[in-house]
């Protein structure tokens, strides 16, 4: 390749500010280019770092590739590519049974390919201050995804920006202990923290884990993502959550605490998306649980564990886009999320269902699904370190799958009662798009050795199809989904949401602020009033006392001018006497 | 001895401008001609300052005695180099926006506003240059003087916020910091800058927190609560004098003055042996926190980036409370950083102001596409407000966190954590109304405007490329702040 | 020649007094003036440089020697007050002549220059001199000049001011004259220095404590020491607008000296102080002075009223200066005796400018003046600062001293009177400014144009002079400190 | 839109026993290979053999997701608001 090492999060950085000036073909061929040479130039780059950049007195490594983080970029990249495939063109219903594509929203694009290229540039960030630019540039762009469809839908922006201060939150917090481990240890290195031995190491985990979904923040995840537009959420669920994972796994492998936090995450996961109504929502607390099997695998840290994390990191980022691509070529034929306002749409859009049956089977890891090669090790490694429960609850979690999503999602969409709805099958450009995300899934699925081939802990000493692996997963998903069916009466969607921890700075900072705002301005307002009285009065004292009529001011006649000499003189005098 | 005709240099240059401009206030052209000439002239003597200083050297020079040991000096250190180098960089393109901004707007009474503005630089260049807190109380006065016609200049409408202005400055610097310099003079019979402070020794215990109250709050222009409220009073000033005065030089004379007492009054040392010193860094936050609430329920743009303006202030005041040696290099590069993001700002508010004759922010949606530079530059400085990178707030923020953890000051990261989303949350819904909200529908000549005059549009994008290439290239305003904190 | 200068400081005003009724012609009484005054001022510079070097000038008068003779003594302190003096004189005379022309009937013109020559010579004298007696007499030449001077004013009411003027002035002057008259009793002298001298073994005496009181609440008049200065508002405000600004900036400071020189040259500082206990006195009346008399000032609707009530503050402040007793203290008290009289002058010239133009000195008359009278308002705004104490201006230099002394004391309350102060001053003045630049000029008062280059001339000298003394205060804060040391007996 | 084509595909009640009746044949199916694999336990170290117990993973999964909806039930009858909870 050429001399310098051109990082490849910065092509498509910098393509992002291209595309608005380019219109028709060109702007096809760009956004489908950018992703390509973005993932050219991350398999063409040298091992170890490159460049080394004088920054105030830090010496600063932007480019520096290592197998875990040419992985996440590769997926990346991938996930841009596909996304970008499907936002290519706008879908909208036309009212007569068909649709009409409009252009792309190429604002969206931009943001989208900003926001991949700063992923891009995470996974290569030598150093910690490298790392933190790439991860704010990610709130701002991602935020940028969202803004850009608030014209289409009224809510993304109030979601944008509790989004949006959600990460400049976690993005201070990670500034801190940045600052605080630079300053400590005086070098910028972004090595494993996971002793957790000093503040910094805490601090940097948290602004990590607010990115990756963690309690308690975890609600970002589905109050924001679902707002954007079909194709923005494409992007949104590649990136922010799975950089996450991945500065975790760099960072923080073995962390005992992660095993807990991850947990937590999957079983929230699956509670809510149990609870939920809205498909698009469904799947964002899908994202957390299944962040949370990664989390998981981080904390216990073993080398399958964190093959495991990252394989699933990038199986998840493809099946999930996947799963996201067929909700939204449901929300935008249809203009509906909710699956009480849904249903029956098999027979109209049947590729679209097929393309998101097999999302959710992979999600839900069935054989021959990339969720089944990938997620698995995590399950294995829980098992091989011995974790009692934290394996019981895996285990469990991975039957929850079918039930809160792998069958959920395609049941309450595409079957169920017909809604009455009728919408044209999903147009050509998205087909390709999920059917390059399916493709992926099960091509993963069934030959896992080029994925295992780029795991950052080899050989990969691990075999997905063994018999008893198969047999015990049919089982557990063949019997989970039974139970699915038997207790379809109880998981009956209803038109709520759920209370999250969201509902504290939603509900009731909203509620404090006004309440105090009010208290406070009225407090305000008293005081000025009085202050204004005071002032008066005293004004008005003042006036009596020094105004042009007062004592100091009248002119006196002669008499009381001598008063005052032989009072001053004759006090004086009985004073010297007295003495 | 020429770095020391230098210094005389900085501080005629800019008075013998006054006197040009006024001689040439009846040409217009000429008139702009003598301002662009004598801002670009003045850029050009305080920079041929900063290679002596970066290598170390301190150029001096007495301008006369004042009263026995008390004399009118200057000294040129890295702090007073930093200031200066900020307030002369910003003039020249000030100016060239003033213009655009003053013929835009077709304003009254344009020669006595560039008179003022260039005794306003004068000034601020002797509060740069001061070598002793006489001469610096001196320019100091002069500042305040010499901007009060310009926050006046809109006429008697003005008048109740000149009052508060003027009213507010000229008390606490007679009323509280007048005598905390005497009270220095007398203790220490010395009021000269020096490094390490001279306070040391001399005055100790409670009556040295007594003194530091005297001084910081003597600093009106450093608008720590609740001395604030001239700052927002000054906007009634035509935007230039807000954008160059009360972002830039009046209020970082504030600032200015506080990291210098710090530093070379009291010294660090000096300071963290005064018990209850603490109240600086709780009154600093409180400033951050309530200011920026404020500014959140602002409409008026103007108004609300003044209360940031207030906000960011105590940032440096921050710095300067935390009594850690990095902290203050946080707080110094922070005067650089607020300056070019917070000029930008109100650049862009003066552009929009002159282009569309809007003022309040909900006026705004959708002027991203009618006004791209500006509000281009606006996202760019708001960015650099909120302190995330590529833009150089984040630099300073930097330091000012590690500032926080070296002197163990958890509770100011807490507050450097609120703030940032305080100062995300009042100003990412400007950006986002003026590209993503649609434009109201009104009477089509509403609508009729584009960019501003191009001289305002070529100072808000070099101010804002300024926020950007600062943050790759900070190496001067670094090095200048490291021999602060050292 | 040169060793006749004492004298001549004297005789030059006093001949020139008689010489200008004898010539009748107002004109040419007018130039006399002018030119005494000049000659006056040079001399005074000449007496100051020659004694600057901390030597005394002693001059018997007709070479008859102290203690029988009247002597002359010339040492630093009242080197600078006769430089305060003639200074200003030599300043305003040239100014009265288009003044005066207008507020003062023609016939009344030779009249006017003929007590201002006596009143100069009379400030001069009890400058210059070394005796007790010769003192009072030349106080009474100045006091009587000064009541002609008042009564000439235009506005009615001058008449009853100058006459009760002349009721207190008189007894002031009385009070005096018992001061002297006892310690004559005491010790058989009237020469100061003799007189300083026999006191010493003195200072238990009943008698000389009764004569201290006498002198202090004598003094206490001429120089209006709250609560004896009822006489001054009216003076002051109703005064031809040259005379209150010679008055303003002369009569207290001299009165003040001539306080300062029996208290520390004859009576001494240790009796003073540690005695008499007389700061215990001072400093409350001083204080009561700046606070009321700035408060007053605030609601003033005649500007020279506000400034003559600002006056009475400003005293204050010389009193103050001597009431904390200390080197400083008193450096500050002499200072703001030369700076002052800057300060006070120009802000009445710029009073008699207005008037010039506008036919008043009311609120009203100055509305609206700033576009009008730029130069003249300018020069308020300027003298304005100086009188707040505003640095670069003279009255930044008084009040650091006087707030250093304050520190020095540690009496923190006292600092921050005297801040209270300057901001009050901040809001009289201020009053004024914004109602010249502010304020549309009211429609029944005349549009103006500025006042002719010969009138400002002298105001825009005293006013620079404010600036200079303020930007290099070097000679004067030196001259007062020596002074001072040698009025405390330190040096 | 007619009534026929409300019923369609697995909503159609012939069609959904048909389905189910699939359903049960292919669980059957996926217990028949318990009675030939033997499943080693994960956590001999431990003592813990359940998981080789008979079926494991097949009661395992179908006990877990009856314990899941109903604790999503519980959480529900606590955490559901209507849609517009936060418009208001």
């Amino acid at each position: 390749m050429s001399e310098f090492p051109f990082p490849p999060g910065l092509v498509l950085f910098l393509g992002a500010f291209l595309l608005p000036q380019v219109q028709g073909k060109a702007r096809t061929a760009l956004v489908l280019g950018l992703p390509l040479l973005a993932l050219v130039l991350i398999w063409s780059l040298p091992a170890g770092s490159t460049i080394t950049l004088q920054f105030l007195q830090y010496a600063l490594e932007p480019v520096s590739a290592t197998a875990v983080g040419r992985l996440f970029a590769t997926v990346f990249a991938l996930a841009a590519f596909a996304g970008g495939l499907y936002g290519l063109w706008r879908a909208e219903p036309d009212g007569q049974g068909g649709y009409q594509l409009r252009e792309g929203n190429v604002l969206e694009l931009g943001a989208a390919y900003a926001y991949a290229g700063s992923a891009i540039g995470v996974t290569f960030a030598g150093d910690l201050i490298t790392l933190f630019i790439f991860w704010e540039l990610m709130a701002l762009s991602s935020t940028l995804v969202l803004w850009s469809n608030s014209n289409d839908n009224p809510k993304a922006y109030g979601a944008s920006m509790r989004y949006l201060l959600v990460h400049l939150a976690g993005g201070v917090i990670l500034m801190g202990g940045i600052v605080w481990q630079v300053y400590a240890s005086g070098s910028t290195a972004f090595v494993n923290m996971s002793e957790l031995d000093s503040g910094a190491h805490w601090l940097i985990m948290a602004g990590f884990l607010i990115n990756a979904g963690a309690p308690p923040l975890s609600a970002w995840v589905a109050d924001a993502y679902p707002e954007a537009s079909p194709s923005g959420m494409v992007f949104l669920s590649a990136f922010t959550t799975k950089t996450a994972v991945y500065v975790l796994l760099v960072g923080f492998a073995g962390a005992q605490v992660l095993i807990y936090i991850g947990l937590y995450m999957v079983f929230y996961g699956i509670f809510y998306a149990l609870m939920e109504n809205d498909m698009r929502r469904i799947l964002a607390y899908s994202i957390v649980n299944q962040v949370g099997f990664m989390v998981t695998a981080i904390g216990i840290g073993s080398a399958l564990a964190l093959n495991g994390a990252a394989a699933h990191a990038f199986a998840h980022i493809i099946y999930k886009a996947l799963m996201l691509m067929s909700a939204g070529s449901v929300l935008a034929l249809t203009g509906q999320r909710k699956c009480t306002e849904l249903g029956g749409l098999f027979r109209y859009m049947p590729l679209t269902a097929v393309f998101g049956i097999i999302g959710s089977l992979a999600i839900a890891a069935f054989p021959f699904t990339s969720g089944f090669v990938t997620k698995s090790l995590e399950t294995s490694a829980a098992a091989y370190a011995g974790l009692v429960p934290a394996w019981f609850l895996l285990l469990t979690a991975s039957a929850g799958a079918i039930l809160y999503i792998g069958f959920k999602f395609p049941w309450f969409v595409f079957f169920n009662r017909d809604s009455g709805l009728h919408p044209p099958e999903a147009p050509r450009h998205m087909l390709w798009a999920m059917g390059f995300c399916a493709f992926l899934s099960i091509g993963i699925g069934v030959f896992p050795e080029p994925l295992y081939a780029l795991l950052p802990h080899q050989p990969v000493d691990y075999q997905a199809y063994t018999i008893d692996h198969l047999v015990t997963q049919f089982q557990l998903l063949l019997f989970a989904a039974a139970a699915f069916f038997l207790l379809l009466p109880q998981m009956q969607v209803t038109p709520t949401i759920s209370l999250d921890f969201d509902w504290f700075y939603r509900k009731l900072l909203k509620y404090l602020a006004r309440e105090f705002s009010l208290k406070t301005m009225d407090a305000r307002r008293l005081l000025e009033h009085r202050t204004l009285q005071r002032t008066e009065k005293m004004a008005e004292r003042l006036y009596h006392r020094y105004g042009p009529q007062s004592v100091f001011a009248r002119t006196w006649p002669s008499g009381v001018m001598v008063l005052w000499v032989a009072v001053l003189l004759a006090g004086s005098l009985v004073l010297y006497y007295l003495r | 001895m020429v770095t020391a005709t230098l210094i005389l240099l900085s501080l005629l240059v800019p008075l013998l401008t006054a006197l040009g401009i006024a001689l040439a206030g009846r040409w217009p052209n000429m008139r702009e001609g003598v301002t662009l000439t004598g801002a670009l002239l003045l850029a050009l003597v305080v920079y041929s300052l900063l290679p002596p200083v970066l290598a170390g050297e301190r150029p001096e020079f007495t301008l006369l005695d004042m009263m026995p040991g008390i004399s009118l000096a200057f000294r040129v250190e890295p702090l007073g180099m930093m200031f200066a180098g900020v307030a002369a960089f910003l003039w020249p393109v000030n100016s060239l926006y003033s213009i655009g901004y003053m013929r835009g707007n077709q304003e009254q009474h344009q020669t006595r506003f560039y008179i003022c503005f260039a005794i306003a630089l004068f000034a601020a260049m002797g509060v740069a240059f001061a070598a002793n807190l006489v001469t610096l109380f001196v320019f100091y006065e002069i500042l305040t003087l010499s901007t009060y016609p310009l926050v006046t200049h809109k006429g008697k409408s003005s008048l109740k916020a000149g009052r508060v202005y003027l009213g507010i400055l000229l008390f606490t610097s007679i009323g509280l910091l007048l005598p905390a310099i005497i009270w220095t003079w007398q203790a220490t019979g010395t009021i000269t800058f020096t490094p390490g402070g001279i306070l040391g020794g001399k005055v100790s215990g409670v009556a040295l927190t007594a003194l530091s109250v005297l001084y910081f709050y003597g600093i009106g222009k450093a608008a720590l609560m609740p001395i604030h409220r001239w700052l927002p009073a000054a906007m009634v000033a035509p935007t230039p004098v807000s954008a160059l005065l009360h972002a830039v030089a009046v209020v970082k004379a504030g600032v200015f003055t506080v990291i210098k007492v710090a530093v070379y009054v009291f010294g660090l040392e000096t300071l963290q042996s005064a018990p209850g010193i603490e109240w600086l860094l709780y009154v600093a936050g409180f400033t951050i926190l309530v200011a920026s609430t404020i500014a959140l329920y602002q409409d008026n743009l103007k108004r609300r980036l003044a209360y940031s303006t207030v906000s960011q202030l105590s940032y440096v005041v921050l710095g300067a409370a935390i009594l850690a040696p990095i902290s203050i290099v946080g707080a110094t590069l922070h005067i650089v950083a607020h300056a070019f993001g917070k000029i930008t700002l109100f650049f862009a508010a003066g552009s929009i102001y002159t282009a569309a004759h809007k003022t309040e922010i909900s006026q705004l949606n959708g002027i991203g596409y009618r006004m791209p530079w500006t509000m281009g530059a606006f996202t760019i400085g708001a960015l650099s407000m909120i302190g995330v990178p590529p833009a150089v707030g984040f630099i300073s923020k930097w330091y000012l966190l590690m500032g926080a953890f070296e002197a163990h000051q958890y509770l100011a990261f807490g507050i450097i954590i609120v703030s940032t989303l305080l100062n995300a949350a009042y100003f990412m819904p400007i950006i986002y109304a003026a590209f993503f909200r649609p434009e109201a529908p009104g009477k089509p000549d509403d609508y009729g405007h584009g960019e501003a005059p191009w001289p305002i549009v070529v100072a808000l994008c070099i101010t804002a490329g300024m926020t950007l290439v600062l943050f790759l290239f900070p190496e001067i305003p670094y090095q200048l702040a490291i021999q602060v904190g050292r | 020649m040169s060793s006749q200068l004492p004298a001549l400081q004297l005789v030059i005003p006093l001949l020139s007094a008689p010489l200008c009724f004898l010539i009748g012609k107002a004109r040419i009484a007018w130039a006399i003036a002018t030119l005494a005054s000049w000659a006056c001022a040079a001399i005074a510079v000449t007496l100051l440089l020659r004694v600057n070097d901390g030597s005394v000038i002693e001059y018997a008068f007709g070479n008859w020697p102290g203690p029988w003779g009247i002597v002359y003594t010339i040492d630093r302190l009242n080197a600078f007050v006769l430089v305060i003096v003639s200074g200003i004189a030599a300043v305003i005379l040239p100014y009265s002549w288009p003044s005066v022309c207008r507020e003062i009937p023609p016939r009344l013109h030779v009249l006017f220059y003929t007590a201002l020559l006596l009143c100069l010579s009379g400030l001069l004298g009890m400058t210059i001199t070394g005796d007790a007696f010769n003192l009072f007499v030349l106080l009474e030449i100045s006091s009587l000049s000064t009541y002609t001077l008042i009564s000439l004013g235009k506005d009615r009411r001058s008449l009853t001011a100058a006459f009760q003027y002349l009721v207190m002035g008189t007894i002031g002057g009385t009070f005096i004259l018992i001061g002297v008259g006892l310690l004559y009793m005491l010790t058989g002298t009237l020469n100061m220095a003799d007189l300083a001298h026999r006191l010493q073994p003195l200072e238990g005496s009943r008698t000389l404590q009764a004569a201290f009181a006498f002198l202090v609440v004598g003094f206490g008049l001429k120089l209006a020491m709250f609560p004896l200065h009822l006489w001054l508002p009216n003076a002051y405000a109703t005064a031809p607008s040259v005379v209150s600004a010679f008055l303003a900036a002369t009569a207290t400071k001299v009165a003040v000296y001539a306080m300062l020189r029996f208290l520390f040259g004859i009576f001494g500082a240790d009796f003073t102080y540690n005695q008499m206990h007389l700061q215990f006195l001072l400093v409350p009346l001083a204080l009561m002075a700046i606070l009321f008399a700035s408060m007053t000032a605030v609601y003033q609707r005649g500007v020279k009223r506000m400034l003559a009530y600002s006056s009475l503050a400003q005293i204050g402040y010389m009193l103050l200066g001597i009431g904390l007793a200390n080197l400083h203290g008193l450096m500050a008290t002499l200072l703001h005796l030369f700076n002052h009289a800057l300060i006070k002058g120009a802000l009445f010239l710029v009073m008699a400018n207005i008037f010039y133009r506008a036919g008043g000195t009311a609120i009203n008359h100055v509305t609206g003046l700033g576009r009008q009278m730029p130069w003249s308002m300018a020069a308020f705004v300027a003298g304005g600062l100086s009188l707040i104490g505003v640095p670069l201006t003279v009255g930044f230099i008084s009040k650091w001293y006087l707030i250093q002394a304050s520190i020095d004391r540690g009496w923190w309350l006292i600092t921050a009177m005297i801040l209270l102060g300057s901001l009050i001053a901040l809001v009289y003045i201020w009053r004024v400014v914004e109602a010249a630049y502010f304020k549309e000029r009211p429609p029944d008062q005349p549009t103006v144009t500025e006042v002719p280059l010969w009138l400002l001339i002298p105001t825009w000298v005293l006013i620079l002079g404010n600036i200079w003394f303020g930007m290099n205060a070097e000679f004067t804060a030196g001259v007062a400190e020596a002074a001072a040391a040698t009025l405390l007996g330190e040096r | 839109m007619s009534p026929q084509s409300r019923k369609h595909g697995l909503s159609h009640a012939e069609n959904l026993l048909r389905f189910r009746k699939i359903w049960i044949g292919v669980l059957l199916l996926v217990l028949l290979p318990e009675f030939f694999v033997h499943h080693h336990a994960y956590f001999e170290a431990q003592g813990i053999h359940i998981d080789a117990s008979w079926g494991f993973h097949a009661w395992f999964g179908f006990l877990a997701c009856v314990l899941l909806v109903l604790i999503a039930r519980v959480l529900g009858f606590f955490l559901k608001r209507k849609d517009d909870y936060y418009d208001e």
